[in-house]
């Protein structure tokens, strides 16, 4: 089964009066039921199907405009160049593309990790000095312009 | 040793685990982005994302597994087999980063992952190899070796393996044609267009020695494993010990496979790959220097865990087994299941597991990492596990396998429980009567 | 089955006044509720596609007046008393309370099994001679008066 | 042999099953109204229903059981452990029917299951036996013979068998209070009330000898295992071999064992009981004329498939096993993984198998008849399947059941996986160095 099936049948599931659907594809199990009293039965429209559909999605990054930074490789996680140095970003600083956010150390070397667009740092997720792996959200940028 | 980072994924991660647990030691599992739920991952102490789905960014990136080691202070590397197990340029560096490569020394690796090296040095060690030629550069050498060890004769890539950059040529035509491509495709395989030739034993049987050496001097042999059960140079179906193979030959078999690797002075554990023609002649091919996927069936009827052997010995400790002391008991057989299509020319088909039953009772083992509802990567081999069975002799090793096969549901992808059902019923190979063209004839005159 | 037969599926529990409705394929099984009561049986008119499904479930005893008559024991299904004796009953028959439907043969005893109240014989499900299990059903038998 | 009924459900049902298929033998299976959907009815080549749940109308009919077994033209009646095993009078209808039953003579059943008339034989034998007393019928008999034994004594059943009818008396007072409730419960349980009375050994293992013995006077044992760990008089750990024997004590245990089995003309597999106390001595207990429920981990450590012996066995073959021949390897461990309540007293807790991961890899056995989506019925007992791990030695062994407990899931119900766990880290346990009163003690001063 294809995600635009899988989309058709939670639209056909909203469209209707079931309210309980469910399937197994390994030697293929269905349960489809409806009306059960002791849940109130959701109103929808038939007109607009669609309407219940975009309000189930998942948060979308884009609509709030927040971007992870993740991590490009496995590493230790610095937030500046040095013991003693200051932080390279701090949450709330507005950043500029190429303008470095930390460091990850891989095998005794470091490894500057820029920012690829221009934005306001949210948030930083990981300690100074913590292990990460690939791919681990580091920090969160609200991107700007 | 008190932590090991498993550079491996699949079933052979999670063999490694479990040894690490009976021993007490932590372990650190890596993966890629498509592995995120699988059982090593969830099974280790500690687990490491190192890459997205595709093997060359994630389990074969050196930079981050040894990123790995070092930041969550592994003592060692477990690289399993294929990947980085044979990679000598990835064990210098572990050397070089203070972590140990549970596996033999670069310099090893490196001379017998060098096939036409490694045959040049066993047979200066007195092991019997197959006669051929030197590593060729052009066509009339090429020829001229043919003539001399007379035709049919086998073009072989150096730094080969899985049969890629591997011709046989019965005349000089199909030499001159194999000539080119085999180099074409050693090149483009292995970035290496060393090839040379050997002399073409027919009906062979492929067998290899399993041998455990430590730092000091001492090895043993484990007797051999018959992996002749290939379909295009990939083994589907091994046995310990070989139908082919009576106590008089296991001597000198294991007497020439340990002569062998005494002269390399290898530490750990490795296979010696023979040829055994229909006249008990034998031949060394070459030296694989990691673990075998086919290890289990070595270690039902010795009794030897193979995987704590080689963190023991990579660990510095003397070999703890004498030569006396390693009898087999019984006899195994290991099938491999994969999820392929066995009416599609064994095209793999990833998806997920259904309903899974797993056969159990005596003398049965089951090496896997798929569980109920998990989503096989398409990126990875088609491996799902192996099957295992042991029996007080080869018939009831046999037949336990079929009942064992009987047994096994794997719903929802395709898999070969169909393939080593027919084989393992089939006359002649219930006779042992088999070689290394016994499958593909087989799949010609079989409807499956 | 076909993404469209699902489809369908649901469109037919929609359309009907079916609350709850199970299949499944290996082996097939299928479980179709109606209402919270549960007792009520499920009504269909002939013009509905949902009839194919009355076919399968199996017929309830209570409501077509039909009563299956089990083995007592494990043994061998005889209809007569003897290899050259006619049948004790046929399909068709009425029989009294009391009277001999069959033999069980078991561990070289003869064992009458007899009407535990009297009806029409609607079908004799298993052949002379046949090896029968513990509750295995062996008659139909329309229950009268 | 070519069709064998089995008279029995759950995992042993499935073992012998399993025996079978490998063997080549068709299989009868019967079964409950309760057990529809077990895996011993999908397995069959027939499946019988011989009744409604209780066991009594079902897995003890025996005359569904031999209805069956003749409308299906079984060869022979496999009656497992439990129900119909030790039924003297069911093997003698077996035989009057023309069938033959796997196990010994009806005789020997009725001998050896007296266990007053077992004792005498084996004391005749020349087997050490616990001093005792014959069966006693009155207050007086028993207060002398208490006396000539000194206190403390245990009162046992003649025809008992898993703690009922059993008393410990340690003066006179307990001793006339447990005379009636023993006469009782012996009556109640075995519709037998003849007791008598025995020494009570101190701090003593329960230790069992394992014995094949053929029609023409050949006996072997293999070795002993080691069950002291119970939990009111029910085993729920077992290994083999014991850690308190050595080379010399099972050498004569094993003497003793084959010189009580002889003088009984033993055919069949049995088992042996004895009392070991903390200076070496040993003391016949009883025999058991049936498989045991532990019978696997004689068999990892042995190599000899048990369920094959009994049946070649049966079927008039000569015993093909010599002493000599029967060299232990390694030790292993069974833990029984039982559906009940570890904080509620081990209630029992029947109920629907959600998701199931079984352990897999080098030396795990798993003995089962569970799959995800099993309904347990609540009619039988609660043992949902036997684990069993094989190691090198005793703590290779502990380390692979600890690491294989730590893998096994089994969703939707309550089980006695972490009891086991926690044993099995037990310092006391992890020496070796335990008794018969261990599992009690442990319980009363773990929190679990």
């Amino acid at each position: 089964m294809e995600f635009k099936d899988i989309k058709e049948l939670i639209l056909l599931v909203n469209a209707t009066e079931i309210t309980d659907f469910e399937m197994e594809a390994g030697d293929l199990r269905i349960c489809i039921r409806k009306g059960q009293g002791d849940t109130a039965p959701i109103q929808v429209s038939p007109q607009d199907p669609a309407l219940a559909f975009s309000d189930v999605g998942p948060a979308s990054k884009g609509s709030l405009g927040l971007e992870a930074v993740v991590a490009p490789m496995v590493g230790t996680f610095y937030r500046a160049p040095a013991q003693d140095a200051p932080p390279f970003v701090e949450e709330g600083d507005v950043v500029a593309p190429g303008q470095v956010l930390f460091i990850i150390e891989a095998m005794k070397m470091m490894n500057e990790i820029e920012a690829e667009f221009g934005g306001v740092v949210e948030k930083i997720l990981v300690a100074n000095g913590e292990p990460v792996e690939y791919g681990q959200p580091l920090m969160l940028v609200r991107r700007q312009g | 040793m008190r932590r090991i980072l498993v550079a491996n994924r699949g079933e052979i991660a999670l063999r490694i685990i479990r040894a690490c647990r009976e021993l007490n030691i932590e372990t650190i599992a890596v993966y890629s982005e498509a592995d995120r739920d699988s059982l090593h991952v969830r099974w280790a102490d500690y687990a490491v994302c190192i890459g997205p789905p595709p093997s060359r960014l994630s389990y074969l990136s050196v930079q981050n597994i040894l990123a790995a080691a070092q930041t969550y202070h592994a003592d060692a590397i477990h690289p399993g087999y294929g990947y980085l197990s044979e990679n000598a340029l990835f064990a210098e560096m572990c050397a070089a980063h203070g972590l140990i490569f549970i596996g033999p020394s670069a310099e090893q690796i490196d001379l017998l992952g060098d096939k036409a090296r490694a045959k040049d040095t066993m047979e200066k060690a007195g092991v019997p190899v197959i006669p051929g030629s030197g590593v060729i550069s052009n066509q009339d050498e090429v020829v001229e070796a043919a003539e001399g060890l007379g035709y049919p004769v086998i073009i072989k890539a150096r730094a080969g393996g899985g049969g890629k950059g591997m011709r046989l040529a019965r005349d000089r035509t199909e030499l001159l044609r194999g000539f080119d491509t085999a180099r074409a495709e050693a090149l483009a395989a292995f970035r290496d267009d060393g090839v040379y030739l050997e002399k073409f034993i027919p009906a062979a049987r492929h067998i290899e020695v399993q041998v455990l050496g430590d730092n000091y001097g001492s090895v043993v042999h484990l007797g051999e494993r018959e992996c002749s059960l290939q379909r295009r140079h990939q083994k589907l179906i091994e046995e310990c010990p070989s139908p082919a193979v009576d106590a008089e030959l296991r001597t000198n078999i294991g007497a020439a496979a340990v002569q062998g690797v005494q002269a390399v002075k290898y530490r750990s554990a490795g296979t010696m790959e023979f040829l055994l023609d229909d006249e008990g002649n034998f031949y060394f091919i070459e030296m694989n220097t990691r673990i075998q996927v086919e290890h289990p069936i070595t270690e039902m009827v010795y009794g030897v865990d193979l995987i704590k052997e080689q963190i023991r010995l990579a660990s510095g400790e003397e070999l703890g087994l004498s030569q006396t002391e390693l009898i087999p008991r019984g006899h195994a057989v290991e099938c491999r299941i994969n999820t392929e299509d066995i009416r599609a020319n064994f095209r793999p088909c990833p998806g997920t597991v259904g309903e899974l039953y797993v056969p159990g009772g005596l003398g049965v083992r089951w090496d896997s990492h798929v569980y109920q509802g998990y989503a096989i990567p398409p990126y990875y081999d088609s491996m799902l596990g192996k099957l295992i069975a042991w029996g007080k002799d080869r018939d009831e090793a046999v037949r336990r396998m079929i009942r064992a096969l009987d047994e096994l549901v794997v719903m929802g992808v395709e898999t070969t429980i169909p393939f080593h059902q027919a084989v393992l019923r089939d006359p002649r190979f219930r006779a042992g009567d088999y070689s290394t063209h016994f499958v593909d004839r087989w799949l010609k005159e079989t409807k499956l």
